[in-house]
Order: structure tokens, then C-alpha cells, then sequence
């Protein structure tokens, strides 16, 4: 077990898939001798040289066009999109031809490939530098969404991403990059790890049951602390996986809690909130006390940063919204 | 669109020209006289084949068979040309237009027509011919034979020495597409990679309705000046220059050179597709001025004159030809349609429980019409 | 009052905006001489001119890219995309510029642009032809999405759209451009006109309420013939504007029945339907005898056309979720 | 990378030079030799005020004051000289970095900041400065501004001859930038329906880590060649080359030739943004050697040598770029923040309901946080 940040179990657990798969490149705009504006890929083109770490020239589409190239020629390649606000370029790719690919051939051709995008704000970026554009991709049948919340999981899912067969767009939580360390086991074994596409009650509790993932999964924990010294027990589920979407554990916790907040730093409107409502009140119907509410971010564009903090759901509005649950 | 300089071998009229960097020099056994013909026969043979097999199913949608069909009329040199110039170990990244070479990389056309009926979305895996499949999204081909060709580089298949090894890969575009954000990319990549890849652009003229002077000012196979590649153009109704021309290019791939534009010009004898009708914007008079160079009579005309082919051969081809159409008819009412049960399982290749349930519930679903025996 | 089709309607009311206002400007691919390979802009680039009805090169990004440069001079756009698919490759000109420019610039710059895009399945088209992509546009602040779903309002909508200073995407449903014929007012007043952004009820009815915009509004208006026709009273609502949602005349309507199904073509996860049942379910919480059902295509990529018929949503399938609302 | 060929018009010396085909002939009232040496002081007065500008919103940034600053330093004559060759009525379209530029224009340096602030997204309405906002995503303006030009041409406002109605438009982008397909797009268009505009792409030999060949294995300018409209390289660190060259450039669009692309020639001697550390990835060798054709000191030593500053005058520009300094320190601290209100009143022309119900849930939200009292 090592203590490291988020960045580093990114980078240890890339290593680790290029040590173990020839076949795994890693492509993007200065993920080769800068190792990223994250240095998420940092010392990889070093040790494991150009023509598996690729510095390419500027241009997304380009990036995940010859990706799909590469894929066909039997490679996995990991793609770095440097911020999340840079991904339209390449979404005709993304969602056209990476997404159907396997169905358009019938299995015939396959696209293992992971494209990870930085994502979220609260770090005082300038414009398209904080976005959350999970739930178009999510929305996107063939694409697999996943997205971590803290170091361990970060590095034991982004070798589980690499192996998938199937493409899947890793949503890291940028702000959470360089911030709190945590244990890491560098030598755990994939398969023991609980399976990707999977949610994790990361808090137990009995009274309301709260939905959160990447960067939200740590405000939702604070706020059940608060909640706690209140008297309030929250059960904490963390999604990790967006699509395809494990609510077993969110229904269980429903039926005994009768309360559900889902909490993302995405806009409310059509974000992953509407979805797991539409879904849980479906198959909750009977246990809700309340209907399934949601604290996301406002539908209006991302604000300049100065204001951040009041655009993005926090501890407060999260609770907000848990109180709610309880007026009804 | 005057009569710019292109690489030229074979005239309108059937007569074979020299060109001082470009020789039809077909891959034979023993590179005699009697070989070199064989092959112009065979591309011949091909030309006429793949015309029938756009005739056909050009009949087979007005029939109702088949929902659309996206005509090749006018581009059977342009395609014949370059596919037989392939070595079996290159790859080819089409667009929806190209029965041509799949013709020539050996994709039976009944599997082009599942797509046009609608029975599937691809028809073939490209592993099997190397022969991508057809892409509808303009121009997103150029990138995947881009990425395809960096992968070759990695195989280290590229500049080895080895003809049996080294591997080229080719993708065609339209001249429409060369305005695609997507395309221009792929050069960019091409050269700064310098990827094993030839760019073999088929200038029609036309992309449905807008002519390529919308697209280009300057004559499209210039386009590679640009981005520091070679570009050359060449009279798309010849086949043995488009062969020739291909072949050049594609050597200079494997051989560690990187990419080249090659700008077939031809064009478009048809309407786009069978739902087009081009009489809405453009002049009979261009159509019939392009009917002079059909890329096939001129072969016909060199083979007779030169005594290279009789009167019988043509019969028999014809025949052959004949057949073939027979086999079309037959073999496209006899496609299968798709289970709707198989799309749940063909999304991933881990299936996810989501659309298992959904599956499960499609079929319940249906069950529930087919009566109580389900 | 004339009858015609869809296509007619529209083609009158692009011809009424160009007449009315020289600021608006037709853009596209083959939308001139051709008349678009729908023929909805047919006889205009004639009657108007190359400088106001524009072939444009084969470029999507391109188009919208120098749309908004026109709208920042004082023109008023209306872009064709060909076909729903072919939507992706501007996407990045569409989130990244088109929506946010008049936030970005605090109202300074003024987007008053159309993209006008055929969309929906149902005409036996080849990939990429047939799809539903109007979500992902409605998750997006900035954008304004609409749908008509017969003659009489794509006549009057496509004028309150070009008349809208907001960007508004306008989805048209195009298995009913040829179709049915209907009466439309050519001398319509447009303020006299519903507004833009509102819902309709095209059918009342008292046991269960059926949301649907474009091309399922048909359906469900056959659907609730049906059910008439059994005893069961079904309230179909048109929703027209996708965003903003007018959701006024539905929670209204699930009030009075507390039964609710949404139907639409594209994919049922992260569609439409979610977010109405995320507001439905909170707004109406009292009132619901039954969970909101959705009816939406499956979530997997549009299937070969041969088999389209089973992968929408058909009069069948939208009863049959409706009689699930009666089983809670 | 090599010194190829490019216009100059002042060496790094500070040696005024000929060029067969560019020549600095500013715009001045009488055009006598006395009113240029007042436009090339104006021109060195413009350089040292916008690096002042730079220098010091780098230390405000590094004082915490601004979130981030992306640096021009190196670039002051490409953007000085490109800027100073607009006329009033031209429409500019700048990147990220173009605070040269924007001092041309007439924007105030503070507005500037507001963005890297974090205070706003724009900071400016472009139709007073008839220059563009800031554009973060790479490329997207390049397309604007051919939009922009294709207005200019509908407007009626080209090749006129009337120079104070001609209009051109100029967009600035990066060598990075050359490879997204926007870019790329805006040439095909820019061609197609040859649009009054300048595409101005200052060659700063980085984009972040990458080096300009990894865009592109052939000089920048050549790219135009494949879009059949002129290129030409200028050495972007001589200011009255780049004024020369744009003008020039300018001039042939208003008059209705079309675009051009102009290639400036010159040096990112900062990092990418405040955030960068170029160490990582170039060698400092470079930089030293960029050094030596400081754009701002060839023409200190050109004023100097010829007479045409002294001493006295130089000290009052110092003096002019201290109170700058002084001003924008002050002024970005006194910077408001933004109302969090405005957010929901400003993402539409016609507000929502939805919005307004939001704006109001956030309004009664915060009040519960004030107190009673609200
Ligand atoms: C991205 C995209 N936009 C639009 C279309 C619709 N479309 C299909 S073919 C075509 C014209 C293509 O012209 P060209 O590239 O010259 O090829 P050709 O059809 O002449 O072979 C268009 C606009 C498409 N398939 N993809
Ligand atoms: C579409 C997009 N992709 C990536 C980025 C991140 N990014 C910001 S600046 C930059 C490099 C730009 O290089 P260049 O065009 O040469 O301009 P320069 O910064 O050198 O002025 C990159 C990759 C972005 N802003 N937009
Ligand atoms: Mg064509
Ligand atoms: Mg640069």
C-alpha cells in the first residue's frame, strides 16, 4: 500500500497496462514529453518511448480518427482529451463511429478503447475548462461511462477500463487531481477488484440514500457527516459506472430509506439525475416518501470562476436538497 | 474543370500513351507481353462486371429490393484501377461508393447489397478482405486508415525490403469530402506521422448537387501542397494510369515514403443515389461530353484493335456478366433480415444487464402477439 | 387556409421570414440549386438570390462556424443539417459557440440563428439517417430546442424561430414531410399564433396523459384513437419545445388523471422522457397513481432499416405503456 | 526550423532593409519622412506599453490576483504590427493571446484581466472595439471570422474603392491551431466564396509542449497553396514588416482578391500560460538564441541610431509604462466580481421560465444564509 494522490494512481495504473499489454499506446495533445497539462501520463513516454506514447498534433478529431485506425489494427489505444470543454471536436468520432463500430459490424470489429477526459470545475479555469459533459456520452448506446472518485479506485479502473474490450470514456475528476492522498494498492489484482461497471455504497446509512459520483462523491460524504452530527444518517452511493447503470444497490437503499437525492455538478436538465429518478421512481414507486430530487448545477452555461462556488452544488445545497426530501 | 495535365496511358480512343513518370507495369508472372494483356483483360473483365453489378442494383431498388443504391457509374476505372493495384496485405478504408474495390478485394456484391436493403449496417469484416467498411459520415474514413496505417508503422511492416511484408493502406474520399474538417485532419496526422497512406480522392465533380468548384478553387490534387505530401492527378476514366499512379503511390508508402494525394478525375454518370435526380442541376450536355471517355469503351477499343481480345471473348464476358446479374436478382430477394433480437447482444461485446432486460422484455413483448403458443 | 404537406408548410414559411426580414439567409448543403434533398428550401435560392440561399461546401462545422460570424455581423441564419447524423461534426460550433456567445459576452452578441435538422427514423434510410439526437441539444443552456409535428404548426414555428433573437434548433420530423396533408393559414398572424415555446393538448382526455413532440405525436393521437375505441380516454399532449420545457398543461393534465407515459423515438436512457419524469414526478408527487412510463426506442444504435419497424416506438408499444400505468 | 525565407523589413540589428515586394509605408497624414518616424515611435511605444501589459499581469497572476495569464511575450511586433495595419471599420478575431492586439483596438488592458480574473467570460463587446472576444476553444474564431467576411461581402462593403468603406477582416491562430479541422474548414470556405479575410497565424514554434513541426513538416505559409489563395511568411518579430505584410493582405481583401494567409514568424519566449513549465520541454539554448531578435529592441536600436529618439524621450515612455503597471495592479484588484443574479438573466435574449424559477430558488436560497434580515 503507497499513499498517493489521484494523479499518481492515474499514472501508476496507466503504467501498469503498458507493462502488461504491448498493444496499450497512449495518445494525446502533450501527454508525451510534458506527460500532460495534468502530468497524468508523466515519465511514461520516457520509459516506454514515442511510438507507444504520442504527442499528437492538435486536433481531437484527429486524435480519436487514427485512434479508431489503430484500434482496428489490433492496438488499445488510451486517449487524453486535455479538458473536458475539448471533446466536441472529436464527438462526431465519439459518437458515430467509436460507439458503433461493434454494432455497425456485428462484432466483427471491436474498439477497445478508453478516452479519458479531465472534468468538473472548482479550480478557477477560464471558460470550457470545467465542464461535465458525462451524461451526452452516457445518453450514447456502445460507449461504456465510468468515472472515479478517489486514488484507489482511480487506479484499479483505469486498468479495468484499458482491458474492456468495449470503448469507455473515464470521466477523472480534475479538481481532485493533485488533493487528497490515499492508500493504493499497487499490487491488487484486477479481478479481485470489485468489477467496473458497478456502484459502491461508500456510506452506509438509514435515513435518505444519496447518489453522487466523481467529484461529488466527496461533497456527499462531507454532507453525511454534517448530517450525521445532526442526527441524520445518509447512505452514500457512489456510481462509478454512468453507463450502463448499476442501481441495484440505489434501489435497495431506496426501499429501506424511502428518500433518494442525486447529486452531480452536471446541469440539472437531463443530466444523470433525471435519468436514475425516471428509473428509480419507476421501480421504487411504492417505497418513496418523497420523490427522487436532485441537486445539480444550474441550466445555464458554466459562470467565470470568480462565482464557481455558487454555481456548483456544495455541501450545503446537497443537504438543501436532503431536507427537502423530508417536506413532503 | 478544362482539361488540366493528369497522368494519361490509355486515350478516350483506345490508344496507349507514354507518360514520362508513370508506366502500366501490372505485377505478372514473367513481365512478358502476353501477361501484360491477361491483365488488361482482367481489368477488363472487372470494369464490365462491376458496371452490371451497379446496373443491377441500380434495377433491384427501383424494384423495391434494395432501399437506396449509391451508383458507381462512370468510376469503374477509377476504382478497378486502384483496387487491383493493392497487394493482398494492404487495406483499403472505402466510402459507400466503392463496389468497385470491393469487387477487386474479393467481398461478394450480395454482401454490398445487405447495407443498400437494409438488412445491415456493414455486410462483411474488413479483417476478412482487408476492406473497411463503408462509411456514410463524410470523411471519417481518412482518419481511421490514417491511424490504421501509423499501426502498420508500430507493426514495423513498413520499409522492410519484404514486397510480402510491407503494407500500405489506401482510402478513398470524395471531392466533396475534401472540405471535411475530418479529411484535412487525416493529412495533417499523415504527414506528421508519415504514415503509410495514400489518399485516393475521387473527384466526380460533384457532391450531389454542388460542383467540385464549391469545394475547391484550385485543382483538389494541389490540396497535398499544402501539407507536404505529394499530390498527382490522374485521368480517373484510365485504368491502366489509375493503376499505374496507385501503385506508385502505394509503393512509396511501404517503402517508408508516407503519404500521397492521388486525385482521380472523373466522374459521376449517375445520379448520386437513386433517390437524386441531377437533371435539377446540372447540364445533359456535361454527361454527354463525359460519355466520350468512358472508362470502359476505351479498353474495348484497345483490346479489339490490338487483337488482344475477339468477339468471342466479349461474348463469353458478356455471359459472365449475365450470370452474375442473374445471381444478383436471386441472391438479393434471398437476404436474409436481421433477428431483432441480435441488436441487444451486438451494442458491446461485454453485454450490459441493461439490455438484456431489454431484450428479454423485446422478446416477451412479441411473444405476446404471436399467441399463447409462445 | 391551403392544404399541404409538411414540406410545403415549411418551404412557405422560410419563404415568408426571407420576404419579411433581407437579414435571413438560407445556409446548407445542397439547399440551392437543389433545393435540399428534401426540397423543403425548393425555388428559393431561384427567387432570392446565391448571396441569401447558399450552397455551402461539404463541411457541417463550417457551416454553423461561419453562421455565427454572419449572426455577429447582423444576419439572421437559418442552417440546414442534411440529416440528423451529420449533426456531430458541428457539434463542437454548436455547445461551445452557438449557446454560449450571447452568455459569454453578457448579451452583448446576439445568436439569432436556426439549424434546422431532419430527424427521426421510420423511411427505410441507410446508418446514420435515421437518428434522434434532440437530448443532447436540450441538455445544453443556451440552446433552444423545438419540434413540429404537423403542417400547420412547422409553418408557423419555423417563422417564431427565425423571428427568435436565441439560437433555436428546429427538429423536423422527416417521415412526415411527404406524408399527410393538412389545412395551414398562410396569412397567419404570427403573434396571433401560439407562442413558440409552449406545449399544446391536441387531444383531451381524462385517463391517462401522453406526452410526445414530432413524429410520435401522430402515433400517439392513433394510439388514443385506439384506446377510445376500448373505453379508455387518453390525453395526448404535444410538446413542442423541448427546451425550455412548457411541462404547465401536463402537470395539469396528470393531475386530473394521475397516469403519465412519455413517448418518443430516441433512446429511452437520458431521453426526453427522463427529465419529464424527473419533474412530473416532483411536481405531481400527490397526484401519481403510477410512476411515469416511458416509451422510447431501445438503448442500442438504430438498427438496418429492415427491422426499424421493431425497434420504434409503434402505436402498440405506446398502449402497451400505457397499460402498464394501470397495473400500479 | 531553419531561417527560411520571410519578409523583412528591419533586421534584429535595427538595420532597415528592402524587400522586393513589401514596403513599410504607413498610413500618415502628409507621408513625409517626419510622420513615419512618428508612426515607428508610435509603433515602439505600442510594444514596450503592451509587454508592460504582460509583464505585468504575469506577477499580478503570480500574486494570486488573476487565475491564469497566457503570456505574449516575444509576440509584440506580430500582434503591434499586424494590429496597427487595421483600419477602423475592419473586424479582428483574436485567440487567447492576442493582448497586442487588443491594445490596438482600443480595448483597455483591464477589461482584459477581468477574463483571466475569472470576473467574466468576454469583457468586451466586440462591436465597439470592432475586435472579437477571446476564443479559448482552438480554431473556432478562424470560421467566425470567414462568417464575419461573408457578412462584410453581403454588406456591399468590398472592393468599393472607397477606402474608408472597404472592409477586411483578420483572425488570429496559433501553428498549433493549423491542424484542427476548423482551421482547415475556414480556408475551404474562405476560398470558396472568397471572403475578405486574412488568416494571421503567429508561428510562435510552440503550441504548449509541441513543436510546429509536429503540425506541420513544410513552412506554415505553404499551406494556403492548397486552398489556392496566397501564403506568405513574415519575420514576425520585425514590426514594420508584419504592419507591411498585413496591410498588404488587408488591402487585397477589401478590394475583393480575397484571403491570404500571412505567416508570422516568431517566438513564445514566455511559457504556454502562468500554469506551464517549459523546461519540461525545450532547451533554453533556444530561447537564448529567440533573444537576440527581441522584437522590441531591433527597434529601439533602429530610433536610436538614426536620431529619431533620444534619451529624454525614452524615459517618458518608461515612465508612461510605470503608470500602466500602476493602473492595472489597482484596477484588477478594484475588479467586481460578477453578480451570480446576472448568470440566469444572461444565457438567453428572451429569459425563461425555467431560468427565472431557477434564479429565484437561488436568490430565496441565499437569503436563508443572510439572515433574517433578507
Ligand atoms: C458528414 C456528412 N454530411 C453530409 C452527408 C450527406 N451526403 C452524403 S453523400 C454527400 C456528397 C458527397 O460528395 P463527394 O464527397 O464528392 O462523394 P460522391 O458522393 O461524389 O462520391 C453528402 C453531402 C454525409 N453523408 N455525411
Ligand atoms: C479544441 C482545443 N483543444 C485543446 C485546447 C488546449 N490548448 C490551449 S492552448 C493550446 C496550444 C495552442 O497552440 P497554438 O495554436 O500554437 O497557440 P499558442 O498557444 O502557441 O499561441 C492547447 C492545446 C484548447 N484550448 N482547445
Ligand atoms: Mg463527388
Ligand atoms: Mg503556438
Amino acid at each position: 500500500m503507497t499513499k498517493m494522490t489521484l494523479a499518481k494512481a492515474l499514472n501508476a495504473g496507466l503504467r501498469r497496462a503498458m507493462e502488461d499489454d504491448p498493444k496499450v499506446l497512449l495518445m494525446g495533445e502533450d501527454v508525451g514529453k510534458l506527460g500532460g497539462v495534468f502530468r497524468i501520463t508523466e515519465g511514461l513516454q520516457k520509459d516506454f518511448g514515442e511510438d507507444r506514447v504520442l504527442d499528437s498534433p492538435l486536433a481531437e478529431s484527429g486524435i480519436i480518427g487514427t485512434a479508431v485506425g489503430l484500434a482496428m489494427r489490433g492496438y488499445r489505444p488510451v486517449c487524453e482529451i486535455q479538458f473536458d470543454g475539448f471533446v466536441y471536436p472529436a464527438y462526431d468520432q465519439i459518437v458515430s463511429q467509436v460507439a458503433k463500430i461493434h454494432f455497425r459490424t456485428r462484432g466483427a470489429v471491436r474498439m477497445p478503447m478508453v478516452i479519458r477526459i479531465p472534468y468538473g470545475g472548482g479550480i478557477g479555469a477560464v471558460e470550457h475548462h470545467s465542464e461535465s459533459p458525462e451524461a451526452q456520452f452516457a445518453h450514447t448506446p456502445g460507449l461504456k461511462v465510468v468515472t472515479c472518485s478517489n486514488p484507489a479506485d482511480g487506479y484499479v479502473m483505469i486498468q479495468q477500463a484499458i482491458a474492456s474490450d468495449d470503448p469507455v470514456i473515464f470521466f477523472e475528476p480534475k479538481r481532485q487531481y493533485h488533493s487528497d492522498k490515499a492508500e493504493v494498492d499497487e499490487g491488487a489484482e484486477l479481478t479481485a477488484a470489485a468489477p467496473l461497471f458497478t456502484s459502491k455504497v461508500v456510506r452506509p446509512g438509514s435515513d435518505v440514500t444519496l447518489v453522487a459520483y466523481g467529484p461529488m462523491v466527496k461533497t456527499c460524504l462531507k454532507a453525511a457527516e454534517a448530517a450525521a452530527a445532526e442526527g441524520r444518517s445518509i447512505e452514500v452511493i457512489d456510481l462509478r459506472s454512468l453507463s450502463p447503470l448499476d442501481l441495484g444497490p440505489v434501489e435497495e437503499s431506496v426501499r429501506r430509506t424511502g428518500r433518494i437525492v442525486v447529486a452531480h455538478e452536471a446541469h440539472t436538465n437531463l443530466g444523470m439525475g433525471a435519468e436514475v429518478a425516471a428509473r428509480i421512481s419507476e421501480r421504487c414507486f411504492y417505497s418513496l416518501e418523497a420523490p427522487v430530487l436532485r441537486a445539480g448545477s444550474y441550466d445555464t452555461p458554466y459562470p467565470p470562476s470568480r462565482i464557481e462556488e455558487d454555481y456548483l452544488p456544495d455541501l450545503d445545497r446537497v443537504l438543501d436538497a436532503v431536507d427537502r426530501t423530508f417536506e413532503f | 474543370m478544362g482539361p488540366v495535365d493528369f497522368v494519361q496511358l490509355l486515350t478516350p480512343e483506345g490508344e496507349r500513351v507514354e507518360h514520362p513518370d508513370y508506366a502500366f507495369t501490372p505485377d505478372t508472372a514473367g513481365g512478358d507481353g502476353a501477361d501484360e494483356a491477361e491483365v488488361i483483360r482482367g481489368l477488363y473483365r472487372d470494369m464490365v462486371l462491376v458496371r452490371r453489378i451497379d446496373t443491377e442494383s441500380t434495377a433491384l431498388q427501383r424494384h423495391g429490393e434494395l432501399g437506396l443504391w449509391a451508383q458507381l457509374l462512370g468510376q469503374e476505372a477509377a476504382q478497378v484501377g486502384s483496387g487491383r493495384a493493392l497487394a493482398p496485405q494492404d487495406f483499403a478504408f472505402p466510402t459507400y461508393r466503392e463496389h468497385g474495390v470491393a469487387w477487386c478485394r474479393g467481398v461478394d456484391p450480395l454482401q454490398v447489397l445487405t447495407l443498400w436493403r437494409g438488412s445491415a449496417h456493414a455486410g462483411w469484416d474488413p479483417a476478412e478482405y482487408n476492406f473497411g467498411n463503408y462509411t456514410v459520415v463524410i470523411g471519417a474514413q481518412t482518419l481511421h486508415a490514417t491511424g490504421y496505417a501509423m499501426g502498420v508503422q508500430r507493426d514495423g511492416l513498413v520499409g522492410t525490403g519484404d514486397p510480402e511484408r510491407d503494407t500500405a493502406v489506401v482510402t478513398y474520399f470524395g471531392d466533396g469530402a475534401s472540405s471535411q474538417g475530418d479529411v484535412n485532419e487525416a493529412f495533417v496526422f499523415a504527414a506528421s506521422y508519415n504514415a503509410p497512406v495514400v489518399f485516393l480522392c475521387q473527384n466526380n465533380q460533384w457532391a450531389i448537387s454542388a460542383g467540385s468548384e464549391r469545394q475547391s478553387r484550385i485543382p483538389l490534387y494541389q490540396r497535398a501542397n499544402g501539407f507536404g505530401f505529394p499530390g498527382v492527378r490522374v485521368d480517373g476514366n484510365d485504368v491502366l494510369a489509375c493503376y499505374a499512379v496507385t501503385k506508385a503511390a502505394l509503393q512509396r508508402a511501404r517503402e517508408g515514403n508516407g503519404p500521397t494525394l492521388v486525385e482521380a478525375y472523373t466522374y459521376r454518370m449517375g445520379a448520386h443515389t437513386t433517390t437524386d435526380d441531377p437533371t435539377r442541376y446540372r447540364m445533359s450536355e456535361e454527361l454527354e461530353r463525359w460519355k466520350l471517355k468512358d472508362p470502359i469503351a476505351r479498353v474495348r477499343a484497345y483490346l479489339t484493335r490490338s487483337g488482344l481480345a475477339d468477339a468471342d471473348w466479349f461474348g463469353v464476358l458478356d455471359e459472365e456478366a449475365d450470370d452474375l446479374g442473374h445471381r444478383l436478382r436471386e441472391g438479393c430477394k434471398a437476404l436474409a433480415d436481421p433477428d431483432p433480437l441480435d441488436i441487444f447482444d451486438q451494442v458491446y461485446v461485454e453485454q450490459t444487464a441493461e439490455l438484456a432486460e431489454q431484450r428479454d422484455a423485446f422478446a416477451a413483448y412479441h411473444a405476446s402477439f404471436t399467441g399463447a403458443g409462445a
